[in-house]
């Protein structure tokens, strides 16, 4: 019962759905906007299950581990003060927005920015002379690089257009090849849970 | 793969004096206007004064820096060219940030609000926002961003849907202007064009060849070159000194790099 | 039997030079008739009427039935037909027929009976993917199950994954799995990467090394935590399944990766996995991971990210190399079969392009325009 | 913004930025804060876009699909009960199946035939022959049952080669744009906040 009936929805929502691409009877209209309607209602049970378990984990970690305490009571005071200004109001001058504007915005852009100072590090351990290969990625994201910027141009004029020469032909055409693979592959995984061959979201078939 | 000689920190200190020292003492590089940043300026050119146009901020909060002088630049143009201005967001962070720049050029150029601009603001269901506005605006968006009822506003006394709409310009930072292309452009055929990150220029390249867009600014050297074009200095000419530096600062912590890698190996 | 279509040109041609010169046909159009287009998705209507004037005489069309009447046309009177689509399903329509003689005045007007678009059981347009889909379903059917075992090449990342388990232990430091950010548990790419997670999960379990899961999304926690505990159960040592170890961190993008930085260097993992789905944030997590000296193998289908992977990761398994691994790790016949099958569509998608381009090269643009009308 | 916005900002920026120099109570304590009220952001926002409008308000003017919403939202919350947790298979179940019955036809309009159309462009040239020898030998790349020998190995060789390109473009084309986001805090460090620049 706790095997068979899951399988059981996963094999009928995906027909249905898959069918439903060629019936474009009023019937299956409505029957594929309510399911969509179903899965974004799930997710955002979902999210919500996500703040529980949020709760409920920094709510033992602050009880339990005394080394964690400070940081765990940090966060739930940050999501308490959220939820409850949130509850008020979210309107132009809310405490809920300033609160995102003046610490969650600025701290999320500053993670963000953390990858000038990574793709420089990686840059430079990563871009090594070892083969043909790595020297093919080496040497063309320096003349993309250069190809880029102002400067570029000022070296000679060929930069630049070897730059987005080498973007919109050759990458593309290795973008296209990935998709292919990736396509065929989703298109077989796809296949695998309708028929509940895949049961890796319901605790793995191995 | 640890790191021959220099530590990663010192790679930081590097990185970041290559960005903020051209902030603090500005060279004012310029590079040449490209095909594509031309285009779009001819395209808002060719739009007459009182025509309206929708933007819709499809972008975070997280890339702001650079999709933001995009934006800008683009809606300085409109304003100047008397272009009305319909604004909305279909990414909940973009909201804000939309109207604030929208409140700040338009009290800058003196154009009053219901008047010459009005701002929508979100809809989490894109796809359905899209359509709706192909029916009509002020049932897919009864109440504006303030609250007030849309009919109140003259501007939409003349603007019914997308017919009495010059162009649409979708500022994203991701694939939303896809969706914009194939629901708003493919179902109701009006004009869109697209303000972008630079990363996502490769994805939306081939929509400008197909003409499925109209027009495509990319990335902080694509707002350099629309500042250029229409002769103010913004971010994005600030930011070129300091993208160009960045950017040999790389080239030759990769070089650096290397050279250590092979004289480590030839003595090994 | 039908003469061949220039032997029925020629009887019309005789038929309209012998009568022009007579009395002016009857002007009248015969069995105007509007119905609903078959085997559609509704919103179309095909108008028809019988012709018994001279090819030069044009209809002028109105349509009734909308908000406001709308001109269409105008068509040549030959045609007999035309499709107008873009209608509202459900509302009745009447098209008003007006012939004109080649000097533009009207000679006649006639009605058809009101007509509704329907959708109908099937949408024509879209047979050929359907055909397409039928096709690839029983490559992957007959690979699956009818398909002899195949040997799969290795898969660099792969053979790594058991030996960082070794590691992992040996050091008594955890593993640390992350599924991206951009990961969902309806995109075919995270349930590959569950399924290598239910392969890394069992391995921990057996080898006894504790397993961190920080999740941007509980729908897939949950998932994540059914697999582990499973994984533990099928090892024989379910009291090694720890849930508090798969939890919920955030949905927000760069919330969740300064959380994991965070993780990363308190629980300094000695392996880490970074598998799924993932956007800007890849490298956020992988040059930390560098940083606290563990051993990185990561796999992902999106294409932007897999530069950054490639250059800070020990192994990356590049787009289908990841959904290809879990057949590479448990040795499964069926699942073997699959792959093979996905080879054979590989080489099939290549031959056509072959076929395409040669045939583009003799102006035969016919393989181009049928894929770009999917 | 006001003055003590611009302070706490520029001090939340500076807690992030400390992690460069290393794990430390400052970064620590800015990543709580920082998850926390993501969290809270969302579980705010969903509720109120979501929830309310799609569950809640049609449940109370006692529209029956708003009750099996409702359902879903009960079982997916099962998770929390350790006995009842199975039950949230059930709406896990309903996200898989549809999930994979809507990625079939999409996934493979947009990932496989619209990019081989695409590689046939109606006037071949140059460019195309390159474009079309990249995906092929990609392809060969991905292919898993047969060993790598001989003239197939090669052709790979060539995918790889490709492969490298592209993520070298990708690197290399994506620098501007995170180089960029360094650029919008620096200018916020010292121009809004210490306002030294010119």
């Amino acid at each position: 019962m706790r095997l068979r009936l899951p399988l059981f929805l996963v094999t009928g929502f995906g027909v249905a759905l898959l069918l439903q691409y060629f019936i474009p009877l009023p019937a299956g209209q409505a029957f594929y906007s309510r399911a969509l309607e179903w899965m974004q209602v799930i997710f955002a049970a979902g999210l919500l299950l996500g703040g529980a378990n949020f709760a409920r984990l920094h709510l033992k970690r602050a009880a339990t581990r005394k080394d964690e305490r400070p940081y765990s009571l940090l966060a739930l005071a940050a999501l308490a003060t959220m939820l409850v200004a949130g509850a008020v109001s979210i309107g132009r001058d809310s405490t809920f927005l300033w609160l995102f504007d003046n610490l969650q915005a600025p701290m999320q852009q500053t993670v963000f920015s953390l990858l000038a100072f990574f793709v420089a590090t990686a840059a430079y351990r990563g871009f090594r002379l070892r083969s043909v290969e790595s020297g093919l990625l080496l040497s063309v994201a320096l003349i993309v690089m250069i190809g880029r910027i102002p400067v570029g141009e000022l070296i000679s004029p060929v930069l630049p257009q070897a730059a987005s020469w080498l973007v919109d032909v050759p990458a593309v055409a290795a973008k296209r090849g990935i998709l292919i693979g990736v396509g065929l592959g989703s298109v077989a995984v796809s296949l695998r849970v309708i028929l509940g061959v895949e049961r890796a979201w319901l605790g793995g078939s191995q | 793969m640890k790191l021959p000689a220099l530590d990663r920190r010192a790679l930081y200190v590097l990185l970041f004096l290559a960005v903020a020292l051209p902030l603090l003492f500005p060279i004012g590089l310029v590079g040449s206007v490209s095909k594509s940043t031309r285009q779009f300026h001819r395209l808002i050119e060719s739009l007459q004064p009182g025509d309206v146009i929708l933007i819709s901020f499809d972008c975070e909060a997280a890339s702001w820096a650079e999709i933001g002088p995009v934006a800008r630049a683009v809606i300085l143009h409109a304003m100047k060219r008397d272009l009305r201005i319909v604004g909305t967001s279909f990414l909940s962070e973009g909201t804000a940030l939309g109207y604030r720049l929208l409140s700040e050029l338009a009290t800058e150029h003196g154009k009053s609000y219901g008047e010459d601009w009005a701002y929508l603001g979100f809809r989490p269901q894109y796809v359905a926002a899209m359509l709706g506005l192909g029916e009509s605006i002020i049932r897919e968006y009864p109440k504006d961003y303030l609250e007030q009822p849309a009919e109140s506003l003259p501007i939409f006394a003349g603007v019914q849907s997308y017919r009495q709409i010059k162009l649409v310009i979708s500022i994203a930072d991701d694939s939303m202007p896809q969706y914009w292309v194939e629901y708003a452009g493919g179902r109701h055929g009006v004009p869109i064009a697209a303000g972008l990150s630079a990363v996502m220029l490769t994805t939306f390249t081939p929509y400008l060849d197909s003409h499925q867009l109209v027009g495509l600014v990319s990335g902080l050297k694509g707002a350099a070159e629309y500042e250029q074009l229409l002769g103010v200095t913004g971010a994005g000419t600030r930011g070129m000194d300091a993208q160009s530096s960045a950017h040999l600062a790389i080239i030759v912590l990769v070089v650096v790099g290397n050279a250590i890698y092979f004289r480590g190996r030839r003595k090994s | 039997m039908m003469p061949a279509r220039p032997g029925l040109f020629a009887i019309v041609l005789w038929a309209a030079a012998s009568t022009s010169a007579a009395a002016p046909p009857a002007s009248v159009l015969q069995a105007p008739h509007a119905a609903d287009r078959p085997w559609d998705k509704g919103g179309a209507l095909v108008v028809t009427w019988q012709n018994t004037m001279p090819v030069d005489f044009t209809v002028h069309v109105r349509r009734l039935g909308g908000a406001e009447p709308v001109a269409l046309g105008p068509f040549p009177i030959s045609s007999e037909q035309f499709i107008d689509s873009g209608l509202t399903s459900g509302i009745a329509y009447v098209y008003e027929l007006a012939v004109h003689d080649p000097d533009g005045n009207q000679v006649s007007v006639v009605r058809t009976s009101p007509a509704q678009p329907r959708p109908n059981l099937f949408d024509l347009s879209r047979a050929d993917e359907a055909i397409l889909i039928a096709l690839l379903f029983a490559v992957f059917l007959w690979g699956t199950f009818r398909g002899s075992p195949r040997e799969i090449r290795p898969i660099a990342g792969v053979t790594a994954m058991e030996e960082a388990m070794g590691r992992a232990v040996e050091m008594g430091k955890p593993v640390l799995f992350s599924i991206g950010w951009g990961a969902q548990l309806d995109k075919p790419a995270t349930l590959a990467a569950l399924n290598l997670f239910g392969y890394i999960a069992r391995k921990a379990a057996s080898y006894g090394a504790r397993l961190l899961f920080p999740a941007h999304d509980a729908v897939i926690m949950a998932a994540a935590q059914e697999s582990a505990s499973a994984g533990a159960r099928l090892e024989g040592r379910p009291e090694l399944y720890r849930e508090e170890d798969i939890y919920y961190v955030t949905g927000s993008q760069f919330g969740y990766a300064a959380a994991l930085d965070g993780i990363l260097c308190r629980e300094k993992p000695a392996a880490t996995f970074w598998i799924g789905t993932f956007a800007a944030e890849s490298l956020i997590l992988s040059e930390t991971g560098n940083q606290v000296g563990a051993v990185q193998i990561a796999g992902t289908d999106s294409t932007i990210q897999l530069a950054f992977f490639l250059v800070t990761c020990d192994y990356t398994l590049i787009g289908e190399e990841m959904f290809a691994a879990s057949a590479y790790l448990t040795r499964d016949p069926k699942a073997q079969g699959a792959l093979w099958s996905q080879d054979v569509l590989k080489v099939v998608v290549a031959t056509v392009l072959v076929v395409g381009l040669v045939a583009a090269l003799l102006n035969w643009h016919a393989v181009g325009n049928f894929l770009r009308g999917f | 913004m006001s003055e003590p916005a611009i302070w706490i900002s520029a001090l939340c920026t500076l807690a992030i930025y400390s992690f460069l120099y290393r794990d430390n109570p400052v970064y620590r304590a800015a990543e709580q804060i920082l998850v926390g009220l993501s969290v809270g952001y969302l579980v705010v926002i969903t509720v109120r876009s979501t929830l309310i409008p799609r569950v809640w308000t049609p449940a109370t003017d006692g529209n029956p699909w708003a009750f099996v919403a409702a359902a879903l939202v009960l079982l997916m919350w099962t998770r929390l009960h350790p006995k009842a947790g199975w039950l949230s298979r059930l709406p896990l179940a309903l996200v898989v199946g549809a999930g994979a019955g809507l990625s079939i036809p999409a996934l493979l309009k947009a990932r496989v035939t619209s990019q081989m159309a695409a590689v046939l462009t109606p006037t071949p040239d140059f460019n195309t022959f390159v474009g079309a020898l990249g995906v092929i030998t990609t392809l060969a790349y991905f292919h898993f049952t047969r060993p790598r020998t001989g003239v197939f190995d090669g052709v790979a060789r060539v995918g790889t080669w490709y492969l490298m390109i592209f993520f070298g473009a990708t690197f290399g084309f994506t620098i501007m744009s995170r180089i960029s986001l360094l650029l919008g805090r620096s200018e916020f460090l010292l121009g809004t906040w210490l306002g030294i620049l010119p």
